[in-house]
């Protein structure tokens, strides 16, 4: 009661006063913006859309099937669904979104949205630079802004990105074989029969 | 005594100085605001604060005695300090007798501080 | 001769003005202390953001003020309740001009995940004017340090007069807002109409 | 790890320290470098007056130059400290403190010491909130007298040799007369605000202020008795010289250094610094008794408490550390003023240091503390130093001495806290 | 611990008239609870705490559930005599459950180590009698979470010590976590078309499509 | 008189003037502060040094602070509104022009008038110290005598007027309800089941 | 509906407060503080009445951040109330995760494998070393030590936060577990790190020992104020460390034995005296069994699948029927309540929240106490306002 734990605790402060010129463990400081702390492999911030090839409203792997609005738990995901259909990375024709808008002002960043995908198509971003003074213009992002190439996903997420391409190829696979069973089986129904309508896209 | 009436004028200066120097920025604060920055007074912005609450019931209210009490041990012992500082300048050249005098001058006023300790008065409530 | 000397005249006021401008502007966005309060979860990382791996100091921002009159920012750092927002407001308006706001959050910016519910404000910028918003639930400590620079940046474009001067150098321009009051079933009003009109809404295509 | 010429360089001055010569003279001009220059400046500007009035003018102008002079370089050590301070609170809780600001219109950063300059300019421009409730005189007028008996106080405080503004004969005397008149802004301060945190700080400052200000002082009484007088040149020449290897400084003596500890502890509380800093406690009363104030007052409040806090520093060196006084002869060559200065760096950054560190005491506890800790441990180092004046120079005096110093100390320190049984427990696990 | 079946017969033999019902819970959870009549609540909740063998003094969760009136229809299949032989008949019935709201508390015993046992309180009906006795007398913790239930919900515990909104502010009317609750007609406007957001921008007569 | 001791003047007397005539308690005490101050120029004005500090430390520092507390202990300083000029004003002025009468008479009486002014003597702190330890011990030992009593005094009447803080804690009532009866303490609980 | 007849009942309470009729001579201070204050945590406001310095009376008001989650809960998916459950103690997001699926394992009667048991186990653990270390470092902050313990604090806690970042993604929202298990499996190198932590950490708690523990200041602040006797804790539905600093021993870790958590050997600190010091401390002491159970666990995490095969991510609807599960949260008993009609969102969805109900006996501790000591008796109270009014 006579001083020593203050005066205990005067080193410690004191150890870390010096300790701070030499040792980094007691300078813990990440000097943004001029050094970055690397993120986390796993780190989430915004869903962004996955498109394959180059051209991001042809290859964008949204099928506009409005899962991930439903499931949204703070509602910020809004499509709308195309009246038109285009070929998916399968060749499959899908209905796209003509409206895929998310409003990060109000995303929560729960990554829900992924889980619930069926096609791959949405995956979280790890860009978090986004404050702006525009609260509609800035943060309200659009189909556009949304697409990113699958090149993208792979750069900050390459665990995940091959998982999620080895599904994609998988499937595809699979219909491809199902796609040569079946024109296998046309062909063998067509040499004696006539010539079979195609099968339904959706 | 030219020279302590002299002294007296170096710190009427510097009372001058040290008025001049907390007004200055001031000043200079005011013309900023009549030249660029207007004033906005308002009744939300100049009432009281409290936390972000509108202020309920007036902060001048009446106070405890302690204080009271405590300002005037601090007077008693002020006094003390004056009557003891002229004796300490003059310690060394003084005999036993006169420190002996002072200590009993002290035993005095420690007296009368042991009594209100005791009585629990220097005990904050 | 006349024309010359004036315009040498004026140049050489207008590059005192710059002066001016430059200074003032750069006093005042090296030297942003914001209000010491948080709101909900935002305000933790508004707090890691001052701690030690960020350090929020080193842009001299770390002195939280407790008492809005010597605070320049206003962080709202998380939800704002419809019980919370008339605080709010009275707290901005008791700031010293010149005052900024970072809406911190989605929840700040519009209500966010709790944006359904019946007690949350959607958005103060309802009855704030805003300066940043920053998006994410919560946002990292860098991106407030992101925020916080565009706030700076925003700070030094503003000039000192003339018509696109900012707000608080404007007489006019008002200094405070009106404090929403509690109704029976909600705020009244439920926003400000002189800072905040609901966008326009196009029908679907 | 010193550089090499930096380090002959010592060698060759301490050399010349001690055998006189050229470097002698050199040092003493440095070291007298301010005083011949201000009374060149004197000399130059009373010129210019016609002979009758130069008397007064010498005088006048001489005591402008000195205010200008203890303005000017006390507001730029408050203004790095404020800095240091940060970057120092930084570093202890390891991080780097500010250090982006720099000069303006360019790129550099100067490792933050541009905040100051950036801080002043926002206090400026700020606008200035006066409540409408508040008694709109002395809401103003607080700011100015919490200033005035601030600067006023270093009218009598050397900063080197021959480098003080007025030598009084009651110097110590008129420091903490004029110290009295902080209380008094503080309490205008918080008293027209009407604010309620605002008040309830001003009555702990004022609580606290009064109850530390008898401790302070009586601290300051055994040096006084032994220098011999209340004039601040006064003790620092008492305290020249050396004894046996130590400096002559009072610190070096046990009543000296129980004095100077329980001056340091007044101090502390006096300039309302953590631990003490219970008028602001943030975490109580939101600002103190400073609440209500914006701008450049509440800059000015600041201003102030450091200012304080640097006199008071000051006074702490004149009357324990041997004012300018360098520690060793072989170190004399060093100016004066230098010393002074490295002093009183020493002892704001144990003020930092202490921030850092402690948390806060609690009104009543802090009461205590003044009235049943430092007050009789106070009266008790004035009968140690009459003892020690008393009893010859020897081992015995200091035996003597030394045990009058901690026995009171250990019986007050475990009788403060005694009937609470305040102490470190052992905890019990379940199961 | 005993069994459910088994406290309820202890309080109904220490607590004299007292009417306690068990409620059944078909999930997996398995955590059936009892229902006690108003007017004896307090004398159960007394004996739940005192009794040595049961030591019920820690009341953990109070919380309310608002049942509406509801209507349901289901096919229950009867048997009937028709023409004297028995067959089996499904026939509709609709049965009418009157609404009421609900206050329910967890207990467990920190001395015993166990519980919970789950206590149930009704109100009569949802608008005019909607009082249960308030135990906060016997628990303490369940102070302000019985505001938070006359908060949001309305139910009036009579014996409450401070029973004043808690959550919402004083001013406010409504007891938000009813199921009929209307809630204030601020939604967002969102700037992307949208069914639900146009109909509410309609219909508050802001922000008209295409103006 | 000299232009120093007549601005000394004028500032003591506007600042009493002030104390004795502002409505606002805290700005009389505030007011009286400036008079302290002008007392203890008027005594540095004599070369007193010491007797001028002593007064700021003492007068300033302590004595004010007490007048403000004191202040305190009413309602914020707000002075009660009645009129300024009351009987009482006749009487204290009656009291103080006697006052002065006497002080006059007395001062026109006394030798000092008539003497040259003697040179004013250098006196230092030492002393006054010196002074104060032999011919004024016994004084001063007076004055430590009347200090305590003066401490007693004060701490009786103020321990009359607050009773101690434990009296004040046995005392119950329930604050929302002061017809209540006293608490309801809690069950026990058997320790046994606790740990 | 009127309230008129409610108010005649008695608590349960500490001390009889002082009258301010008797004995003050000062007049009585109203004052507010919060919901702008520093040392209220959050949006949390206390009316004061204060004699002199000292609590007269003292009533909380809550909901500055009632954000409805409960309400919102009801129109939501059972999933989707997930990530909301992180945002109620928004220190504590994995904690509050597990508690949430407590609830609704017991309620659709799903299993949990294993390795994810022991996976909650160690984030669990995590959350608890990273809570208490925040609240010792606040509860220093408000007794006014500028900021220094509390670095020290969230410098520990920035290493934590990696962890929960490089495993789910979100420094603070973790939105991890889900019902039967874990989102996803240990990203590589994770264990071996988090090993790293319980490693170092104890130099942390030593380093913040030596820094507080024996601190004068520290002791005289904060012992014999904030007493809480054991009888009226448990009366009052007192939880978690604040309980267990009153000498109760009541941990839900150990009395309900969820999860795994039988398998571990640690103890549970309890304190004597009730008091701001001992809850203190007891935290102090819990981090250490912390890092006991958290070396055990990264020793012996087993192999294998971390997800109830049965369990299902959408369309998710249970039986009808309730479900009151709780776990031991870093702040106290957090319990979930939850009603099903068989749909997919959940009739009736009500948290237990521990430092609301903490906060009961508030005022009980403060009266008669100064102003200084309300305000680091409602820091030992450890309250996170997201979870006090939701």
């Amino acid at each position: 009661m006579l001083g020593k734990g203050i005066i205990k605790g005067l080193a410690e402060t004191a150890r870390n006063f010096f300790g701070s010129f030499v040792s980094e463990r007691r300078l813990t400081t990440v000097p943004y913006p001029d050094a970055r702390q690397p993120l986390a492999e796993n780190t989430r911030q915004f869903p962004f859309l996955v498109y394959d090839g180059d051209d991001w409203e042809q290859g964008l792997r949204c099928v506009a099937c409005q899962i991930c609005e439903k499931e949204c738990p703070p509602q910020c995901i809004y499509i709308v669904k195309s009246k038109d259909k285009k070929p998916d990375y399968k060749g499959q024709m899908q209905f796209y979104p003509a409206v895929f808008d998310i409003d990060l002002a109000v995303c929560m960043s729960c990554q829900i949205c992924v889980e619930v995908c069926p096609f791959e198509s949405i995956k979280m971003d790890t860009e978090f630079e986004l404050s702006t003074a525009d609260r509609f213009g800035g943060l309200l992002f659009h189909k556009k802004q949304l697409a990113k190439p699958n090149a993208h996903y792979h750069r900050i997420h390459p665990t995940d990105a091959a998982a999620s391409d080895a599904v994609l190829a998988a499937e595809k696979a699979k219909q491809e074989a199902k796609a040569r069973a079946a024109a296998e089986a046309k062909a063998k129904a067509a040499a004696p029969a006539p010539v079979a309508p195609p099968p339904s896209a959706s | 005594m030219a020279l302590a009436s002299d002294s007296y004028l170096v710190l009427v200066v510097f009372l001058i100085a040290a008025v001049l120097f907390a007004l200055g920025p001031l000043a200079l604060a005011w013309l900023w605001r009549r030249r660029f920055s207007p004033a906005k007074p308002g009744p939300g912005k100049n009432a009281v604060y409290e936390c972000g609450l509108e202020s309920q019931g007036d902060a001048w209210v009446r106070f405890r005695s302690e204080y009271y009490l405590y300002a005037i041990v601090f007077l008693v012992f002020d006094v003390e300090a004056v009557f003891l500082l002229p004796f300490a300048v003059a310690f060394t050249g003084l005999p036993v007798g006169a420190a002996v005098a002072m200590l009993v001058f002290l035993l005095l006023l420690v007296e009368g501080l042991v009594w209100a300790w005791g009585k629990g008065v220097l005990t904050w409530r | 001769m006349m024309e010359t000397a004036l315009r040498s005249e004026l140049r050489k006021q207008g590059i005192f003005l710059t002066t001016l401008e430059e200074l003032y502007n750069w006093g005042r966005k090296n030297s942003v202390w914001p209000l010491g309060f948080g709101l909900a979860c935002c305000a933790i990382e508004m707090i890691a953001a001052s701690m030690a791996r960020w350090d929020l100091a080193r842009f001299g921002a770390e002195v939280f003020r407790p008492s809005p009159r010597q605070a320049d920012l206003m962080v709202v750092a998380g939800t704002v309740t419809k019980k919370m927002a008339p605080q709010v407001v009275r707290l901005y308006n008791q700031m010293a001009e010149p005052k900024y706001v970072i809406a911190m959050g989605a929840c700040a910016i519009s209500g966010g995940p709790f944006k359904q519910g019946y007690n949350v404000l959607k958005g103060i910028d309802r009855y704030l004017p805003v300066d940043v918003h920053i998006p994410g639930c919560p946002p990292r400590p860098e991106a407030l340090l992101h925020a916080f620079m565009t706030l700076q940046q925003k700070i030094a474009a503003q000039p000192l007069t003339g018509p696109h001067r900012p707000r608080h150098l404007i007489a006019a321009a008002p200094s405070e807002y009106p404090i929403p009051e509690f109704g029976a079933h909600d705020l009244v009003p439920p926003n400000n109409p002189e800072i905040w009109q609901p966008p326009s809404i196009t029908p679907a295509a | 790890m010193f550089p090499r010429r930096l380090s002959v360089f010592i060698l060759r001055q301490t050399l010349a320290a001690y055998f006189g010569g050229l470097g002698f003279y050199m040092t003493d001009a440095l070291d007298q470098i301010f005083v011949t220059t201000k009374q060149f400046l004197v000399a130059f500007l009373a010129g210019l007056f016609p002979p009758a009035w130069q008397p007064l003018a010498t005088l006048l102008i001489s005591a402008v130059v000195m205010v200008a002079a203890i303005i000017g370089v006390f507001a730029t050590l408050f203004a790095i400290t404020t800095v240091l301070e940060r970057k120092g609170l930084g570093r202890m809780q390891n991080r780097h403190g500010p250090n982006r600001v720099g000069i303006p219109f360019t790129q550099i950063r100067l490792a933050g010491f541009g905040q100051p300059a950036a801080d002043g300019i926002k206090a400026l421009i700020k606008e200035d909130v006066v409540p409408v409730a508040a008694d709109k005189v002395v809401h103003f007028l607080a700011p100015v007298v919490m200033v005035v008996p601030v600067i006023l106080a270093y009218a009598v405080l050397p900063v080197g040799r021959n480098m003080v503004a007025l030598d009084l004969d009651a110097g110590v005397l008129f420091f903490f007369a004029v110290g009295g008149a902080v209380e008094l802004a503080v309490f205008m301060a918080g008293w027209s605000s009407r604010n309620k945190y605002a008040l309830l700080g001003a009555m702990r400052a004022i609580a606290q202020m009064i109850s530390y200000e008898i401790p302070l002082i009586l601290a300051a009484v055994p040096v006084i008795m032994i220098a011999r007088s209340l004039s601040t040149t006064g003790i620092i020449a008492a305290q020249a010289g050396q004894a046996g290897f130590l400096p002559a400084w009072f610190v070096f003596t046990p009543w000296g250094f129980a004095g100077f500890v329980l001056f340091m502890i007044a101090a502390t509380a006096e300039s309302n610094r953590s631990p003490f800093d219970l008028p602001e406690g943030e975490s109580e009363l939101v600002a103190g008794y400073f609440t209500e104030y914006s701008g450049f007052k509440f800059a000015l409040f600041f201003l102030a408490e450091y200012l304080g806090l640097f006199v008071i520093s000051g006074l702490a060196i004149t009357l324990f550390l041997g004012g300018w006084h360098a520690p060793f002869p072989w170190l004399a060559w060093l100016p004066s003023w230098f010393w002074f200065f490295v002093k009183l760096l020493g002892l704001i950054f144990v003020f930092i240091w202490l921030r850092g560190t402690l948390p806060r005491l609690r009104l009543d506890q802090l009461m205590n503390f003044a009235w049943k800790f430092l007050l009789p441990l106070t009266l008790i180092n004035l009968l140690t130093v009459a003892v020690w004046h008393y009893l010859s120079a020897s081992g015995w005096r200091w035996a003597v001495c030394v045990l009058m110093v901690i026995v009171p100390y250990v019986a007050l320190g475990r009788g403060l806290w005694g009937h609470r049984r305040v102490r470190k427990r052992v905890y019990r696990y379940a199961e | 611990m005993e069994t459910l079946a088994q406290i309820k017969a202890r309080i109904e033999a220490a607590v004299a008239g007292a009417v306690v019902e068990m409620v059944p819970n078909d999930s997996p959870s398995g955590q059936h609870s009892l229902w006690v009549d108003n007017s004896h609540a307090v004398a159960v909740a007394q004996f739940l705490r005192e009794d040595p063998e049961l030591r019920f003094d820690f009341c953990s969760n109070v919380t309310g559930v608002d049942w509406p009136e509801t209507e349901r229809t289901e096919k229950v299949k009867t048997t009937r005599l028709v023409d004297g032989v028995e067959t089996s008949v499904e026939e509709i019935r609709k049965t009418k459950r009157p609404g009421f709201l609900e206050v329910v508390y967890h207990l467990y015993s920190v001395a015993l180590k166990h519980g919970p046992l789950i206590l149930r309180l009704r109100t009569e009906n949802r608008s005019d009698q909607v009082q249960v006795p308030s135990l906060t007398p016997v628990w303490r913790g369940c102070e302000f979470q019985e505001r938070e239930v006359f908060d949001l919900f309305g139910v009036v515990f009579t014996g409450h010590p401070d029973l004043r909104r808690i959550l919402m502010w004083d001013e406010f009317t409504d007891h938000p976590m009813r199921k009929d609750y209307v809630e204030p007609d601020d939604y967002e406007y969102e700037p992307t078309p949208h069914d639900e957001v146009l109909v509410k921008a309609r219909r508050s007569g802001r922000g008209e499509a295409g103006t | 008189m000299t232009l120093s001791f007549a601005l000394i003047a004028l500032l003591t007397v506007v600042a009493a003037l002030a104390a004795m005539l502002l409505r606002n308690l805290v700005h009389c005490a505030l007011a009286m502060v400036v008079a302290f101050v002008g007392i203890a120029a008027a005594f540095l004005n004599l070369d007193a040094q010491f007797v001028g500090f002593a007064q700021i430390l003492v007068y300033v520092g302590a004595v004010t602070i007490l007048i403000v507390f004191a202040v305190l202990l009413t309602r914020g300083g707000l002075a009660p509104e009645r009129s300024l000029f009351s009987t009482s004003w006749v009487w204290g002025g009656g009291v103080a022009l006697a006052v002065f009468a006497t002080l006059a008479w007395a001062i026109r009486q006394s030798v000092i008038r008539d003497r040259q002014p003697l040179p004013e003597p250098d006196v230092t702190v030492k002393q006054i110290g010196e002074a104060l330890m032999t011919r004024f011990v016994l004084p001063l030992e007076v004055i430590g005598l009347l200090l305590t009593a003066a401490l007693i005094g004060a701490v009786i009447i103020a321990m009359k007027e607050a009773p101690a803080g434990g009296k004040r804690e046995k005392e119950s009532a329930d604050l929302e309800e002061p017809g209540n009866p006293p608490s309801v303490m809690p069950p026990p609980t058997p320790e046994g089941g606790l740990s | 509906m009127s309230i008129a007849a409610a108010t005649n009942g008695k608590r349960h309470r500490l001390v009889p407060p002082p009258s301010p009729a008797d004995g003050a001579l000062g007049e009585l201070l109203e004052i507010s503080m919060g919901p702008q204050h520093p040392s209220t945590h959050g949006v949390f406001r206390m009316n004061l009445v204060l004699d002199g310095e000292r609590v007269v009376k003292l009533k909380p008001v809550f909901g500055y951040l009632h954000r409805n989650h409960e309400k919102i809960a009801e129109s939501m998916s059972y999933l989707g109330s997930m990530p909301y459950t992180d945002r109620l103690d928004y220190f504590c997001s994995l904690t509050n995760n597990w508690a949430y699926a407590l609830a609704v394992e017991k309620l659709a009667g799903l299993q949990v494998p294993e390795r994810a048991e022991y996976i909650r186990v160690i984030t669990a653990e995590l959350t608890r070393l990273q809570n208490h270390a925040c609240l010792g470092g606040f509860l220093l902050q408000d007794m006014g030590a500028s900021g220094t313990p509390l670095m020290y604090a969230f410098r520990e806690r920035e290493k934590i936060l990696d962890l929960f970042e490089a495993l789910t993604g979100a420094r603070m929202m973790c939105n991890y577990m889900r019902f039967g298990g874990c989102r996803c499996d240990l990203p590589p190198g994770w264990r071996e790190q988090a090993q790293r932590l319980v490693a170092e950490f104890p130099a942390f708690l030593d380093e913040f020992e030596a820094l507080l523990n024996e601190n004068e200041i520290l002791m005289a602040r904060t012992q014999g104020v904030g007493v809480l006797p054991a009888s009226l804790a448990v009366n009052a539905s007192i939880s978690g460390p604040m309980l267990r600093a009153s000498g109760v021993n009541y941990d839900i870790r150990k009395v309900d034995r969820y999860g795994i958590y039988d398998r571990f050997d640690f103890q549970v600190p309890l304190g004597e005296h009730g008091d701001v010091y001992d809850r203190y401390m007891v935290r102090i002491l819990e981090m250490r069994e912390s890092l006991k159970i958290l070396r055990a666990a990264l020793a012996d995490l087993p192999e294998g699948p971390i997800m109830d095969p049965k369990a299902r991510l959408r369309g998710f609807r249970p039986k009808p029927g309730e479900a009151y599960g709780r776990i031991e949260a870093p702040k106290g008993e957090l319990g979930f309540y939850l009603i099903s009609e068989g749909g997919p969102h959940p009739y009736r969805y009500r948290v237990r929240p521990p430092s609301f109900i903490n906060l009961t006996i508030l005022e009980d501790m403060c009266l008669g106490q100064l102003v200084a000591d309300v305000v680091i008796i409602l820091g030992s109270v450890d309250i996170v306002l997201g979870e006090v009014d939701r």
